[in-house]
Formats: structure tokens, C-alpha cells, sequence
């Protein structure tokens, strides 16, 4: 991140430094908008990973589904990798429950009381 | 000369689009926002536009990330309907308006704004959930021309809010020299608090969100005046989006009516809100009527 | 803190670059401006940047018809050189500054101006060269890292002339602002007059140019009020490239001075021109250096 | 042309209605920027346009290298036909020949006499 990017704890605050580590690995989850590339992506992960140039860690990621490393090592932006969860048909609350350590019940739950306080 | 009748702030989370879709809108979860919608809904079909500008941010669904634009204005003919995973939502493609688009485009150029021109581009949630706000069943068609006009909000530095209140101004004023008889309609998206990821996903801060739905009438000055950094603190990393009604509000001038609002927690992972605003074109309008 | 030592304002003409990766400078037709480069030449040998923005606009080599952004800033930590159909130039590829691209990028947006973020970029001759004549013969790599900033020239509404001015300026405190200690150059490129399709195509307004060239140093503020349809009457369908040469100017300050400038006709369609100008910070060292 | 764009006799003043319409031929020049596809172009250039959806008029003014009408009818852009023009090993002077109904050489010496003038 750079330091012109304001800090916010427990916020990630997508910036270019981060846009430029998550390159290839945003790229690759971008190409998942057409079908087709879904397809090939499932018929043989690690080929289509390598096909993309991720980093070791970050096909790590990708293929542990480790959606918290994708975004903290890998520079991945959310909006990238929703696509991949969206493969697995996993919704944005699944994520939600593992990016606070809670299950998706739990998760929706606290939105469905109010959604989460902080500050 | 074309007039803005009305303006609509709404949320544009893919979930209301799926709800909608999916012919869950009376279930016990979605039915407290879609009812909330009502109002809002009966009075736009009485006050149909010709074009809706409407002011949303792509989620990485079209545009890449070798390119970030600030501002960007779709140029075409037409828009498709983006597959964002899931296959393209089953609503209709989008009828642009390139004679109007270019009038903005040349407008806000020559007053400062540095304007990027999509001439290809297919439209995500951001865009088609709000078009289902307004018109639920649109059948082939939707009932009017869209012009898209994009903001970044997914990536530092999203432009100021005051810069987007100031684009919101000249659009209105490009808007409104447009030679032709059109009546316009301006949609700002997204929010309201939510945030997606990190530690503190879940975020809603309904006293904020609360404050911005009221002050978006009476106020947009001192929204305009909130730096980033307090966006994404008090509403969340995607909170941020809110800043794009901001560009709706300054295009509809001083003297609006509030029409119909409402609030809702949770759509998904997100606060939810409609607030709907009436120009003193439709004002003046509706006196007429009054009067005769 | 970081300081601008120079402004280089140069044509960008593709056969420029050809003549020097051809060996023809000497030749009859070249010569003449090669030899008019001299005196600039020597002079930035011995005052050499840490950095240089190259401020250019591609010719269809890098950004497609998708997206036409009025001003964009390359953010990629290099930027190769790009295939304009003959295969690349044999040139160095560029590294970029990433740190210093964020800072621009971020203080450009912060003064409301609505910069896109180029993430991908492949340099053509527009960015090299300009830095061929400042650099003939850069062996393995150029001397100093490179940020690109690009400008619409190509297609309607190109930015104001007087946005362009308002850009440098915001660009120079941008610049100066960086809390490195670095030096840095500023290229304006492109014109002077040419256009190089249409029943005009040819044409050379050396009148225009001459007077650009001499307004560009004692008073930007004449250029800045020109309109598009006149630099494009006046100098060219191609020859707006001119107002590219008015964000260096920007930059520079008030307080500058003429190293060297030079003008000829023709390379290949175009009139070419130099011009090189110190900054008050490169002044007000050798007066020190004088003092000694 | 949009009403907006200012008119200059004898200059195209490309813009966003023209580009629209140069959509396709403009985007089929773009990718001869690679060498594949100029070799693949080569090759078979009826075929080539093909793929790229050029109208009828469009493609012919490709394959009879009329490029005024590519400009004037097809809506392409000066900076998109070059690359063609690169494949033929034609140069901007030779366009510019064409363009004002000069040989080549002719249109050279009028740039090295000063370049021709106007109003
Ligand atoms: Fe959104
Ligand atoms: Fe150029």
C-alpha cells in the first residue's frame, strides 16, 4: 500500500501498489467473465493458473481457495476474486463469514440484527 | 431544450437484481425493501423520462484494471448486459443515446472535467439493478435510453466528494443545453455502508447512513466535504459508492422535492435505500396542472 | 524535496526516430536538424534528471477506440516499447517510478483533475522519441526512469488548450511537492504544424509555429485561450498536439530560461521543433556555482 | 461528424460519431500492431476482414487499398489505417501523396519547399 493511501483497521484500502502485486492474479480471475474460460479454468486449475504468471503463493491461494492470502499476499481485489468464488457458488456472505472467522449462518445473522458496529 | 424531471438514489447490490430475478421479492427477507420501494416506483411510472443518465461504478466486470478512469461516459449505440460470473441477468439489453452522449461528453470537456469516452462497454449490476428499481417488469425492452456514466470507486484515489458534486453541477447544466425536447432522469448508485472484506466486513453504520439520506436534500455541501478516508472509516471500503449520488444531486439544482425515501438493513452484506427527488421542472409542472 | 530542473518541448515524429536508428543524421535531408539538436543536447548531458514525465499521446499503438481517456499516467513499474507494424524500435524499454506515479496520481486527483490510471502501457514514438533527442545513444537503458502522461489529441474534444496549462501547473506542485530529493525533467511533445490526411494533408503553417514557439516561453496564457477548432484550422488536424507542450509549460513556473530552441522543416509531413528551458532551481544553482 | 465538432474545410476532425462508425475497420488495423496477425492478415485478407465484421464497403476499400474511402466512407482513423499502409511498406508521404492527388515525390518536394500553405 502506499503511504498516501489513508489507513483504516480492519478495511483494506485497494490502492495501485496493490493493483500492480495483484496484477496477474486479478487478470486471471477477471478472464473468469466468459464462460468458456470458466470452463478451462475448471477442467485443469494449475494450467490455467500457470497460464497466468500467478506467483507460487498466489496459485497457492487460488487453489487452497484462501481467499484471505489471495487478497493479503496475492494483491487480489475483492471484486476479482468474487469471480472465482462464484465458480465454487459461493456467495459474498460465505466470504463474509470467513474474512470475520464466523460461519455463513453467523454472518448473516449479525447483518439480518443490524449489521456489525464499530467506532 | 431537454429538462431533468427527477432524480434516484438507490442502492445497486446484485442480490436486489437476483431477488428479482428469482421471484423472491415477497419472501419474508426481501419483502420490508421491495415494499419500501413502492411509492417510489408508482410515482416514476406516472413521470417517465425519454433517457436516464445513470451514474454507477463497474465492479470488475467490464472494465480491466490496465486501465482506471476517473470519470468515463459510455459513447455507444448500445450496452450489453455483463455476464458476471453467473451468465448475463436475464433483463434487456440497453438502448444508448449517442447523440446525447456526445453533448455531455463535449459539455463536460469543455467545462474542466477530464472525461474518459467508452465506446464499448457492457454493464454490470451497478447499472441493470438500478434500471429494475425503477421498472421491475421492463419486458423486451427497458421503457427508455440510458447513458452510462462511470466513477471509480474501487481503487485509491477514488475522486474527492466535492469533485463529484462539482461534475454532478455540470452535468445538469450539459444536461439542460441539450437542444432537444427530452426529459432526462439521473440515477446515483451504490451504497449505502456496507463493506466486503477484512476484519471488519459486515460493517453498517446506520447513523451515518441515516444523516447522508437526509442531508443529500438539504445539505450535499457538507457530504461533498467528508475526505475519503471518512468515507471508508464510517461507511466501509465499498461505502465509499455513496459519493456517486453526490454527481446525481448536483445535476438536479437547488430547488427539489423529496418524494419518497426508504432504508433497509440488510441487502446481502449492505444498507439498502432509495430516496427519490422531484426538479422544479416537475414541480412547476404538476403546479400548472393544479392551477388549470 | 523533489525539484524540476528543465523543460524539454520537442516534435515526436516517427522518422525522427527511424533517422536515428538508421543511421541517416548525416544525411542531407536530416542533418539540418540533427545539428539544430546539438546545442540542446549538450546541455541536458550535463544536467541529467533522476526522472523524466514525458508528456505524449499515443497514436493507436497502446489504447484501442474502447477507451479514449482525456489525460491518463502510466502506473506500471516499466513500459515496454511498443510494435507500431514494422516491429518495435530497437530502444531500450523504460523503467517507470512507480512511488513518484502514485504521487502524481494521487495530487493530480486530489486538485479535480480526473486522471486514469494506466496500469499496462506500451510506450510508441510519441514517448520515444523524445527521448531519443534527449538521449541519442542510450546503449542498454535510458538514463533516467520515465512516467508517461498521456493526452486525447487523436479525437474530438481533445482537452482545452487552457486545461492543458492548468494540468501543468497542477503538475509542477505535484512534482514539487514529492518529498525525494530528486531531479526531474518534464517533456512536452508533439507538432508543430502538420496534418496528415484530407485534402490538407501537407500543410505547414510556419507563421503559427513560430509564434507558438516563442509565446511558449514569454506567454503560455495567449496559447492556452486558443481554441481547439483554431489549432486545428491553423496548425493541422495533427498539429493540436501542440497543447501537449503547454503541460510541460505549466509545470516549469514563471521563472525560466531559454537554453536553446530550433526550427525546420520538414520531417517526413510535419514541421519539427526544440526547445529547451531551465527552471528557477537549475538558475539559481550556477549562480551559486558562479559565486564560488 | 457530430454538429459539435468544429468543421475545418479540407481536415477530418475525427470524433466519437466517426469512431463509431469506423468501429470494426478501425479495430481490425489496431491488431496488425502484432506480427501474427499482419502474417495471418497477409494470408488471407478477404478472410481477415471477415472476421472482423467489416461492412461490405468497408472491406472493399481494403482490398482495393482506397484509402479515402476507408476514411471517408469506412469512418477510420489516419492513425488505424497506418498500420496497413505499414504492411504495403507505404509511408505517411505516400498516404499524403494520395490524399492530395500528387505522386509521391511531388508531395515530398512540397515539404521540403516548406510545406504547402493555406488560407
Ligand atoms: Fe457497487
Ligand atoms: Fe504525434
Amino acid at each position: 500500500m502506499s503511504t498516501l493511501t489513508p489507513v483504516v483497521e480492519g478495511a483494506y484500502v485497494y490502492d495501485t501498489k496493490l493493483s500492480n502485486q495483484g496484477r496477474n492474479l486479478n487478470r486471471m480471475c477477471f478472464s473468469l467473465k466468459d464462460a468458456e474460460n470458466r470452463e478451462k479454468f475448471q477442467a485443469d486449475e494449475v494450467a490455467y493458473c500457470n497460464a497466468y504468471n500467478l506467483t507460487e503463493e498466489q496459485k497457492q491461494a487460488v487453489l487452497d481457495r484462501d481467499w484471505i492470502s489471495m487478497i493479503e499476499k496475492g494483491g487480489a481485489s475483492i471484486f476479482y476474486i468474487i469471480k472465482l468464488a462464484a465458480i465454487d457458488r459461493k456467495s459474498m456472505q460465505d466470504l463474509g463469514g470467513i474474512f470475520t472467522g464466523m460461519t455463513t449462518d453467523e454472518f448473516v445473522a449479525e447483518l439480518r440484527a443490524g449489521g456489525r458496529k464499530f467506532g | 431544450m431537454a429538462e431533468i424531471i427527477w432524480g434516484l438514489a438507490t442502492s445497486h447490490v446484485p442480490s436486489i437484481g437476483a431477488a428479482m430475478d428469482h421471484n423472491k421479492t415477497e419472501d419474508e427477507y426481501w419483502k420490508p425493501l421491495f415494499d419500501g420501494y413502492g411509492p417510489a416506483r408508482a410515482w416514476m411510472a406516472e413521470h417517465k423520462p425519454d433517457v436516464a443518465i445513470v451514474v454507477y461504478n463497474d465492479h470488475a466486470n467490464a472494465l480491466g484494471l490496465e486501465m482506471i478512469p476517473t470519470f468515463s461516459i459510455g459513447t455507444a449505440e448500445r450496452y450489453n448486459v455483463a455476464d458476471e460470473g453467473y451468465g448475463p441477468r436475464s433483463v434487456p439489453n440497453i438502448e444508448g443515446d449517442l447523440d446525447l452522449s456526445e453533448h455531455l461528453l463535449v459539455n463536460l470537456v469543455d467545462e474542466g472535467f477530464d472525461m474518459t469516452a467508452l465506446q464499448e462497454l457492457d454493464v454490470d449490476h451497478g447499472c441493470t439493478v438500478p434500471l429494475s428499481v425503477y421498472t421491475p417488469d421492463p419486458g423486451d425492452a427497458w421503457p427508455c435510453r440510458v447513458v452510462p456514466m462511470l466513477v471509480n470507486v474501487l481503487q485509491y484515489p477514488q475522486p474527492t466528494a466535492a469533485r463529484c458534486l462539482a461534475l454532478g453541477e455540470a452535468l445538469g447544466r450539459a444536461i439542460r443545453s441539450y437542444p432537444k425536447d427530452i426529459k432526462v432522469a439521473v440515477f446515483g448508485t451504490g451504497g449505502m455502508s456496507h463493506q466486503l472484506s477484512g476484519e471488519r466486513a459486515g460493517l453498517i453504520n446506520e447513523e451515518f447512513d441515516r444523516n447522508f439520506l437526509e442531508k443529500i436534500e438539504t445539505d450535499p455541501q457538507s457530504l461533498a466535504a467528508i475526505s475519503r478516508g471518512e468515507y471508508i472509516e464510517q461507511a466501509g471500503s465499498e461505502g465509499i459508492e455513496m459519493i456517486m449520488w453526490l454527481i446525481m444531486r448536483g445535476a438536479l439544482g437547488d430547488d427539489i422535492t423529496r418524494i419518497h425515501d426508504t432504508y433497509h438493513v440488510p441487502a446481502s452484506n449492505t444498507a439498502a435505500a432509495l430516496a427519490l427527488f422531484a426538479t422544479e421542472a416537475v414541480n412547476a409542472k404538476n403546479n400548472e396542472l393544479a392551477a388549470v
